[in-house]
């Protein structure tokens, strides 16, 4: 390790020196408020940057620019968005359940923010190292389902019940894949606590590090695990919950100015916490890629990781067409579903099979194979044509 | 007994009366949340952490979503010209407040002596290692019987096809 | 291979994203008030009134004859005619407008008004940036905001201009020159040339004598303009002071 | 008073609401929803006496309690499915007209 400490843990010496000053009694209570804090901040300005990044990306994508106005190269742009949801009337509809209306987008920011408690975004840096930190995170996670029923009820109009019960059963359907892909690593670890899940990643092998990923059934959990969150998120190419197209904006059509803004906040909020779950599983959480890089901060890596994957994100929603509800539900049921399970079946043949060349190679195949003949088998009964374009190409 | 156990206890009592109570079915079972919430917080301030989250997540994230979307598919949700409670409402309060009081006659007259232990640690290594090795034949029972229901949770559910010729 | 055509589509898109920082071309959005898109010469926006001469009040076609007021579909044209009359630009003695308000935000561009004047006095525009700060007088545009000279029309619609130029050009002639012209050069004005004479020069300097006046066989070839001018005469016989009308509309040989 | 007996009249309380409600409600699902309100009584009832009993290290109380969350969520899935046939049947998740067994 050639990190300066000072650098690394520049934070949590700066929390300890500010804890200092703090009366004894008080400790705990400020302690808490200084882990909080940060988090609370860092996040939502991550929130505002990705807005402007994921316009911008997905002009580029289109070949157009994207906003380029507000600001150098349209950076101030978020800014400006906030400043108009701030001051934009909130209209509620008159035959809405007040009450309801008013706490859904509350239940949804609190349940986004508060699963961020057990994620490390660093050496030493969490809110808590909690036993179970896993159980809780998906613990909480399902509570957003139940912010999504709340809005979509409360609006009393059929769009935003059409999306919030399209959402809350698209979000059961890929909790399930979601927790069993996330499962492979518990098995691997032998514990729930994220923390430890990251420590058992920071070691090297000749400069590689042992990321999860770089098993069989870390890659194949891992790109389950990647669908399934893009699924429990909402994002393209499973946003039906709130097709533009069909039901408009799903649950969250009845809600405008700076509650409509909560609801963006949470939801992006939740793609990154279930991005930064992804990192702590299998990409290693905030351990160096390569071990001649490990001078660089932990908190660094964490960042341009979670960067990387809302990269990723943003690539996936430049690219590919929103599915339709009866694929949605027959992807998750009968590919996703089986295919988890088959990796937690691999992963245990990996803990039990001997160390060595075999073990990769009975893995990979336990999991291409049955991949391959899925993927014939779901061709099958479909009649696919090759399209031919009048105009494009 | 911390002023937290306290105020953990009125959030349940509140939302499960108020579940009870509420004429509207979603506005119930939205406060059943909240009281399935103060639940698992004290069994989070018992020290049963575990339990504690596969509360929020069995209750919150599965029964209370179902029961949601079975109000939905019902279609009990609307305005009710009928009222809320049943004709034998008076009776069953009546039932309920007997049971309580018998309980509550119960509970305080019985010399409890609570072991002064700390606050027990548990792990998940713990609980796994107890549920596979004590516990393994009714983690299988229970197994068994998940899929079962499912199943026939499914069947049952399933509209007969020569019933309902559309 | 399930998942085959997402690659595929993820390494078109990422073609797209790169490609879009190296090659200009690829980005179609033109960044709007730095840069215009290039206009075609059909575009028409907003219609305003033609002068010729030096002077924009003297030099209006328009007679106040009202015809574009009751034709226009939302009614967002609103005329005072003079008691007074001037020489037009045939050279008749014409009333003209004392008010002439064209409300914008009514304005629906449909070229109506265009379509039925008889005067060739007002045209369409290509100004689409007729944006004000407030909605009620800002947008009312008076008979100085709209007076363009026909220099300014031929820089926008040379070839329309060109082919009114002509039309009106043969009318002067034949207001000069009562006497009925030899056959010989009849079909000249039915098929007038945009040539580059035409188009530079204005009608006020067109000689006199160059065209003879249209003859009965250029309106009975296109039986639907004569009915058209026949009808708004008839219509409009107080607001057109002359019974001989001085020119037929010539618009459908303009656009064609 | 001692934390068990509080833990215990709370236990009790909750599952007197729940029985009153089960006892009360008309639609189908709430009581239902009663029901689990008990077994969940139940489930406090244990975790206390895990807590405060003389053994914590068995884990006794937190595995019945596992066990019960399990077998509450089977009861609900199928308890919903059963109300979902009955809704087909009758139109109505009233219980009280639900008594076409009635002499």
């Amino acid at each position: 390790m050639t990190t300066p400490d000072t650098i690394d843990q520049i934070f949590v010496i700066t929390k300890h020196w500010l804890l200092g000053y703090v009366p004894a009694p008080l400790q705990p209570i400020a302690s808490a408020i200084l882990s909080v804090l940060p988090v609370m901040g860092v996040f939502p300005l991550l929130f505002a940057i990705t807005t402007v990044l994921e316009r911008k990306g997905l002009g580029r994508i289109q070949n157009r620019y994207g906003p380029n106005r507000v600001g150098p190269a349209g950076f101030w742009q978020p800014a400006a968005d906030g400043i108009k949801s701030l001051t934009k009337e909130d209209v509620v509809p008159r035959n809405a359940d007040q009450i309801v209306h008013f706490l859904a987008p509350i239940v949804l920011v609190i349940a986004s923010f508060i699963v961020y408690a057990v994620l490390p975004i660093g050496r030493n840096m969490v809110i808590t190292d909690l036993n179970s930190g896993l159980l809780y995170f998906f613990a909480v996670g399902s509570m957003v389902e139940l912010s999504v029923f709340m809005a979509g009820w409360s609006s009393h109009s059929k769009y935003s019940l059409l999306g919030a019960m399209r959402a809350t059963a698209q979000m059961i359907s890929y909790e399930i894949p979601l927790v069993l892909a996330a499962v492979v690593v518990i098995m691997a670890t032998g514990s729930l606590s994220t923390v430890t899940i990251v420590n058992a990643q920071t070691g090297y092998t000749m400069g590689f590090p042992h990321w999860f990923v770089f098993t069989p059934w870390g890659f194949a959990g891992f790109i389950l695990f990647m669908i399934a969150a893009t699924a429990e998120s909402n994002r393209s190419p499973f946003d039906l919950p709130e097709g533009e197209s069909e039901i408009i904006a799903g649950y969250y059509i009845e809600y405008s100015g700076f509650k409509f803004a909560l609801f963006f906040l949470g939801e992006y909020l939740g793609m990154f916490a279930t991005s930064g779950l992804a990192i702590t599983l299998f990409l290693g959480g905030w351990a160096a890629p390569f071990s001649f890089l490990t001078w660089i901060p932990s908190y660094f890596w964490f960042f341009a990781k979670l960067l990387v994957i809302i990269g990723v994100f943003i690539w996936v929603r430049g690219t590919l067409p929103r599915l339709r509800q009866d694929q949605l539900m027959g992807f998750a049921w009968k590919f996703m579903l089986p295919m988890t399970l088959l990796n937690v079946f691999v992963a245990a043949a990996w803990h039990f099979l001997p160390t060595g060349i075999i073990r990769w190679a009975v893995c990979t195949a336990l999991l291409v194979i049955p991949f391959i003949v899925f993927s014939m088998g779901l061709k099958q009964n479909k009649k696919l044509q090759v399209r031919t374009y009048r105009f494009a190409e | 007994m911390s002023i937290v156990f306290f105020i953990l206890a009125a959030l349940t009592i509140t939302g499960t009366a108020a579940a009870m109570a509420l004429r509207n079915a979603v506005h119930c079972i939205l406060a059943l949340t909240l009281g399935f919430v103060g639940l698992a917080a004290l069994y989070l301030q018992l020290g049963a952490q575990f339990v504690g989250f596969t509360q929020i997540m069995v209750y919150i994230g599965a029964v209370a979503i179902l029961a949601v979307f079975a109000i939905m598919m019902t279609r009990s949700a609307g305005p009710h010209p009928q009222p809320a409670f049943s004709r034998t409402w008076r009776t069953g309060t009546l039932i309920a407040v007997i049971v309580f009081a018998v309980l509550a006659y119960a509970i305080s007259h019985t010399t409890l002596a609570p072991a002064t232990l700390p606050q027990p640690e548990v792990t998940v290594n713990q609980i796994g290692d107890t549920l596979m090795h004590q516990y393994a034949l009714p983690l299988e029972i229970l197994g068994l019987l998940l899929t079962a229901a499912l199943i026939g949770a499914v069947i049952v559910a399933m509209p007969a096809k020569q019933e309902a010729p559309q | 291979m399930f998942g085959s055509g997402v690659l595929k589509g993820m390494a078109e898109t990422a073609r797209n994203f790169l490609g879009s920082y190296v090659d200009k071309d690829r980005l179609t959005t033109v960044q709007y008030p730095e840069e215009h898109a290039p206009r075609i010469e059909a575009s028409r926006n907003f219609p305003f009134l033609v002068y010729d001469g030096p002077d924009p009040m003297a030099g209006l076609r328009c007679v106040s004859c009202f015809i574009c007021e009751k034709e226009c579909p939302p009614k967002c044209i609103i005329i005072e005619k003079s008691t007074d009359k001037k020489p037009d630009a045939v050279g008749k003695p014409q009333a003209y407008p004392v008010k002439f308000n064209i409300d914008v935000s009514v304005c629906m561009s449909c070229q109506i008004c265009v379509e039925v004047c008889p005067f060739d006095a007002i045209k369409m525009d290509v100004d689409f940036e007729q944006t004000a700060t407030s909605r009620f007088d800002a947008l009312l545009r008076t008979k100085q905001q709209l007076a363009k000279s026909n220099e300014y029309y031929h820089q926008i619609h040379p070839t329309e201009a060109a082919a009114v130029d002509a039309e009106l050009a043969a009318a002067r002639a034949k207001a000069a020159a009562p006497k009925p012209a030899p056959a010989v050069a009849a079909a000249k004005p039915a098929t007038p040339a945009p040539t580059s004479a035409a188009m530079a020069s204005p009608v006020a300097t067109a000689p006199p004598t160059a065209a003879p006046p249209a003859p009965p066989t250029a309106l009975s070839s296109r039986p639907e303009a004569a009915c058209r001018s026949g009808e708004t005469r008839s219509a409009t016989t107080e607001a057109s002071p002359t019974p001989d009308a001085p020119a037929p509309p010539a618009k459908e040989t303009a656009s064609e | 008073m001692n934390p068990l007996t509080t833990c215990l009249l709370l236990s009790a309380l909750l599952f007197s609401i729940g029985l009153a409600g089960a006892l009360s409600r008309r639609n189908a699902i709430l009581v239902l929803v009663g029901i689990e309100l008990m077994l969940n009584a139940a489930n406090l009832n244990f975790i206390a006496f895990w807590r405060y009993g003389p053994n914590p290290a068995a884990l006794t109380g937190v595995m019945f309690t596992l066990f019960s969350i399990g077998i509450a969520a089977a009861e609900a899935a199928v308890g919903l499915g059963i109300i979902l046939a009955v809704y087909r049947h009758t139109k109505s998740t009233d219980l009280d007209h639900m008594n076409s067994l009635k002499g």
